[in-house]
């Protein structure tokens, strides 16, 4: 019996699973049935239900799925991952350093805040020129600018660390 | 009718003519540039010609490249699709000049009604109304204040040379306008080349309704209904459908034949649009006139049973209209959405990768428009759609039933896309009520981001997707690295295929 | 209306039925043999129940099994699709006992025409026109010897109990009588588990055309138009069409008539279609009425925009009609070719294997309505039609050079299908000129195999065939073997997913 | 320069290939360029025409190609294998025998021939019942019946030989 614990969209589920075709989802049996169709597309039956799914593995934590529709990020740790990683969360919440990177190669148009200023979740931090197009990369947590790491008017690559908010 | 046409586009739309060609026998010609060498345009042609390196203005905007293959080649017609040169009055001229015809209107129709200023001088003249506000560019800041304080604020300014949401800003205060006139006019310079800008009233939270005409080059019309366009981000539409839900048959009929009156203003041939505002009090304002084939035309084919861009060859060939406008009978509805290699929660960062798995939709009342394939690759260089989804329905309800169905049949692997995004927008009371404007995704899908929309979805498969995690991460660790071998009695690898 | 529907199918028309259940938010549940476990019908459904193994004996043809699954799991209803059980009176009787309502008539009307003596002696009493011949089986061969000479040879000996092209003889001389009537008894009654054999006029090269009906509970009927199904191997459709282009409106009105006549006579209720033979002079006659939905119906949805199989569920919900005669109007022409997995050239044997590439053909005009979708398996066990292709034109020619488009874009590896074989047939003049009928794939097809058909074809791509091969060998000589290592440097490599 | 001998269709086309993107195909001289998309799936182009081709190999010498529709079972040789199998072909043509195999398996039903009855190509030889239909297995050769190797309403496998014609 292997237990899991699995985070998707601020859910937490608890599964564990041995290899009789059944798994325990936050105390609830479940059978389930898993059908390989290609790297990319599985068949998964839960009880009666049938659900046809698209997936692509990030890496050995991390799932991407798609279901009818519906995406989702899944991250998945064994209990002793668990552990590690709620560890690694305590220390960095001590410390706590947002980093915000570019999601796309392109032209920094406008800054709109310097070191020092308090943003919100969801404020506007600076405006990138990408695919003919301004985007506006925004907070995704609330805190100060920390640090400025480009200039208007420069190039940036993909994921390079644009600020720092804490 | 043409031996040979030349394609001068790529992505779903190139897809889409040289499928019109195919139907009609006449040789598609394809081209491409480094990173399209094996894109879905070049497979589905019958010919394909290298044009540059990646970046369009290394290929796909150039003008003299194009209209020099288009001469070596013995191609009789170029069609532009939309986008890169489809508007573009000089490089139009160009092609008319190499003896080379034009699938579109003609250059000095583009030109008159890609200038935004005299387009509405002429829109004006032929009672097809239009937005208050200046008719002319803006000489100076005093100018642009005066006429703003006279037809009152907020007011847009706008790109006479721009169009489809681009070079356009809003003022809602009179001290703003010195430095957004600045800005616009440094914007437009950068993107058209020009930096005349010119006011028009803003319209509060307007419909964005379009009609679709034809025109062939003997002075007939007709038009193919209208075409709702509301559900827009950043000006860019997201989700289109014909008929529009908003207008009822009287209305219809005002804004169709003012969509007519539009084009033979302008002595328009071709498939055109004429986009018009659509207020809360029931008043339309000409917009702009689209002097190209749409994104979303195939709505209207749907609901019209005509296939535009076959008439549009057609025309181009010299041929009269072959469908009266008695002919023409809205049957049911359809829908239409875009979709985009894109990261919804990630600012709308295009999502670029190899497409690893591509299984489209199919059933009755579905069809796909779609630019790539299976091990496609999509690059930063171009637009991120992907595919249009459309769907017809005996009415509104049936085709957006079928949207919903499809759209959980569509499955795409190696990049993110907008499609659950969809799931929210098709669902949302505003979007069911006809409560929706231009406004719409602004107001109330982008404070969602990140990820908080999806909290207004039912939770409909969050639990199968933590058992799967676990039941692939479990599987994972059994499954002990082979080197290259596999046993045919193991049924956990037998059904995958590589 | 119904909560939940099992779906006592599997295959294309299951998947077909899921996908209605979707729109219309019904949960369906299918059931699976040990075949089919990941079948498409599996995938796409809400549910999934396992029904035997994979011989249909034991499982999709096990009417007390599928009952009872319907029972246990809660199902409001069952749908029974086409073939297998759709057509057993017993079945559908034994349904109604456990108070499960079955999507379809009820099964004195399926008892009474499935009998095809009762049937024709029906249809006479209500002047819809019947082949000439008995109406009572044949019960000596002195009987039969004396209708035969009565109404002329050749004549047809068919089971009383058969029907889509089983159990029938054509007998050309007198002498010949008595050893048909012992063989086509004998395979009656091992095909229907009844020998009862009645005698019809041999028709002389007629077309099928059949009218497709809806019919409430309510005592409402209206029909949907005609399709054509006169291109046929063997007595099973390869090709349908709707509208017939063999018919004017004079005609179409009084056939049509005649299919709402014959549907009104035997109490109908839901979909049903009359089958006509449709001979040189421009008679009809009644050949037998199908109970249960087509495989052809997509054409009929094509061009009158009713989703067929939505109206079923409808109607067995003890709904009215919703639409009137008169909403129901034809647009333009809708063909369908079904792609069978056979070896054409190899005396049609079924090809049976994995889907290994299944790249759906897209664009304005096109449906796919499919059973097999990447990895599918391809099995001994059930027919081999994998899918079904339609297309839509706003005229004959357009809805041909569509499905020609289609066919070229259809990409299936894995098994050998029947598509080549569309070139020749699409391309024939008597299918271009209508002068095609029952017997033109037996008369101008089957003499050219094996590959003799494809000498008619233009070669168009012979030379790339041949350069392929060429290049491939080429390749695979110089690739040395390697042990899972892959340099991501070889162009020749790096596209190639695995 | 590779040189191959290719048969398809009763056509035989001499191909001769560099590695210059040039094949001469019948003394034609032709640019080429291939890519291949997936296992099952090329593009190839042929001067200026674009080909999309849907590809399963058979076995080192044979191919079945799908292209717009059109399937093509295409051999290819070098020259080497060429004179073997042209050696071979003389030899078996010297004691020519069809063998006629039941192309799936099923039942027979009725033997429409018997040992020492001529046959023409495309004659009816005998009737196999399989999936519910009757299927006409016909001569693709004309010649005697040598040899007849199953009996009515026997059931027989995919493959089995039938006939012998010679």
């Amino acid at each position: 019996m292997n237990e899991f614990v699995v985070n998707l969209e601020n859910k937490e589920f608890n599964i564990s699973i041995d290899k009789t075709n059944k798994v325990i989802v936050n105390g609830k049996e479940r059978n389930v049935e898993l059908s390989k169709l290609s790297d990319f597309s599985y068949l998964l039956k839960v009880d009666e239900k049938v659900y046809h799914i698209t997936s692509e593995k990030k890496d050995s934590k991390n799932y991407s799925f798609f279901i009818d529709g519906f995406s989702y990020d899944v991250s998945v740790r064994t209990l002793l991952e668990e552990k590690a990683y709620e560890l690694l969360k305590n220390k960095s919440n001590n410390n706590h350093n947002a980093v915000v990177k570019s999601p796309m190669p392109g032209l920094v148009l406008k800054i709109k805040k310097k070191v020092g200023d308090k943003v919100e979740m969801g404020d506007s931090l600076l405006l990138l020129e990408a695919m003919k197009m301004e985007n506006d990369i925004r907070a995704t947590s609330s805190g100060v600018v920390k640090e400025i790491f480009v200039s208007e008017n420069s190039a940036v690559e993909k994921n390079e660390i644009l600020m720092i908010i804490s | 009718m043409f031996k040979k046409i030349l394609i001068a586009n790529r992505g779903e739309i190139a897809v889409r003519i040289a499928k019109a060609c195919k139907e009609m026998g006449i040789t598609s010609a394809a081209i491409f540039s480094d990173t399209d060498k094996d894109s879905l345009h070049v497979r589905v042609a019958d010919e394909a010609y290298y044009i540059g390196s990646s970046a369009a203005t290394e290929s796909y905007l150039v003008g003299e490249k194009i209209n020099e293959i288009a001469k070596n080649i013995g191609a009789n017609a170029i069609h532009p699709g939309y986008g890169f040169l489809s508007e573009n009055s000089n490089f139009i001229k160009m092609v008319e000049d190499a003896g080379i015809t034009f699938i579109g209107p003609s250059s000095q129709t583009v030109k008159l009604m890609g200038n935004k200023t005299s387009a509405r001088t002429l829109m004006k003249k032929n009672r097809v109304p239009i937005v208050p506000g200046t008719t002319e560019p803006i000489t100076s800041v005093e100018d642009a204040k005066e006429t703003a304080l006279k037809i009152g604020l907020p007011i847009m300014l706008k790109a006479a040379a721009g169009g489809g949401g681009k070079g356009m800003r809003r003022v809602d205060k009179i001290e703003e306008i010195e430095e957004a006139l600045e800005r616009t006019k440094s914007e437009s310079m950068k993107s058209f080349k020009n930096d005349a800008v010119y006011i028009e009233k803003f319209i509060e939270n307007p419909k964005h309704i379009e009609v679709q005409i034809l025109g062939d080059k003997y002075g007939n019309y007709i038009h193919l209904f209208e075409r709702e366009c509301s559900v827009q981000r950043r000006h860019q539409k997201v989700i289109e459908e014909a008929p529009s839900p908003s207008l009822d048959n009287e209305l219809r009929k005002k804004i169709t034949e003012a969509g007519v009156n539009a084009a033979r203003a302008c002595n328009y041939h071709n498939a055109g649009t004429i986009e018009f505002l659509y207020d809360k009090n029931g008043d339309f304002y000409f917009l702009e006139m689209n002097t190209r084939l749409q994104v979303e035309h195939p709505v209207t084919e749907f609901i019209t049973g005509v296939d535009i861009v076959k008439e549009q060859i057609r025309i181009a060939n010299g041929e009269k209209l072959s469908i009266e406008q008695n002919d023409i009978k809205i049957r049911g509805h359809s829908i239409e959405c875009r979709i985009y290699a894109e990261d919804v929660d990630g600012n709308f960062a295009p999502s670029i990768g190899n497409i690893y798995h591509h299984r489209l939709p199919s059933g009755p009342g579905v069809r796909v428009d779609r630019g790539i394939d299976v091990l496609s690759e999509v690059s930063v260089y171009y637009d991120p759609m992907l595919s249009k989804l459309i769907t017809w329905g005996k009415d509104r309800t049936e085709a957006l039933e079928r949207m919903l169905r499809a759209l959980g049949e569509y499955q795409i692997a190696g990049v993110k896309t907008n499609i659950h995004s969809y799931q929210w927008i098709l669902n949302h009371p505003r979007f069911l009520d006809l409560s929706f404007d231009i406004n719409f995704l602004e107001d109330d899908f982008l404070p969602l981001l990140p990820g908080k929309w999806k909290e207004e979805l039912p939770n409909k498969y969050d639990e199968v997707a933590a058992i799967l995690a676990v039941m692939l991460k479990q599987k994972d660790s059994e499954i002990k690295p082979k080197k290259n071998i596999r046993s045919t009695s193991n049924q956990w690898e037998s059904l995958s295929h590589e």
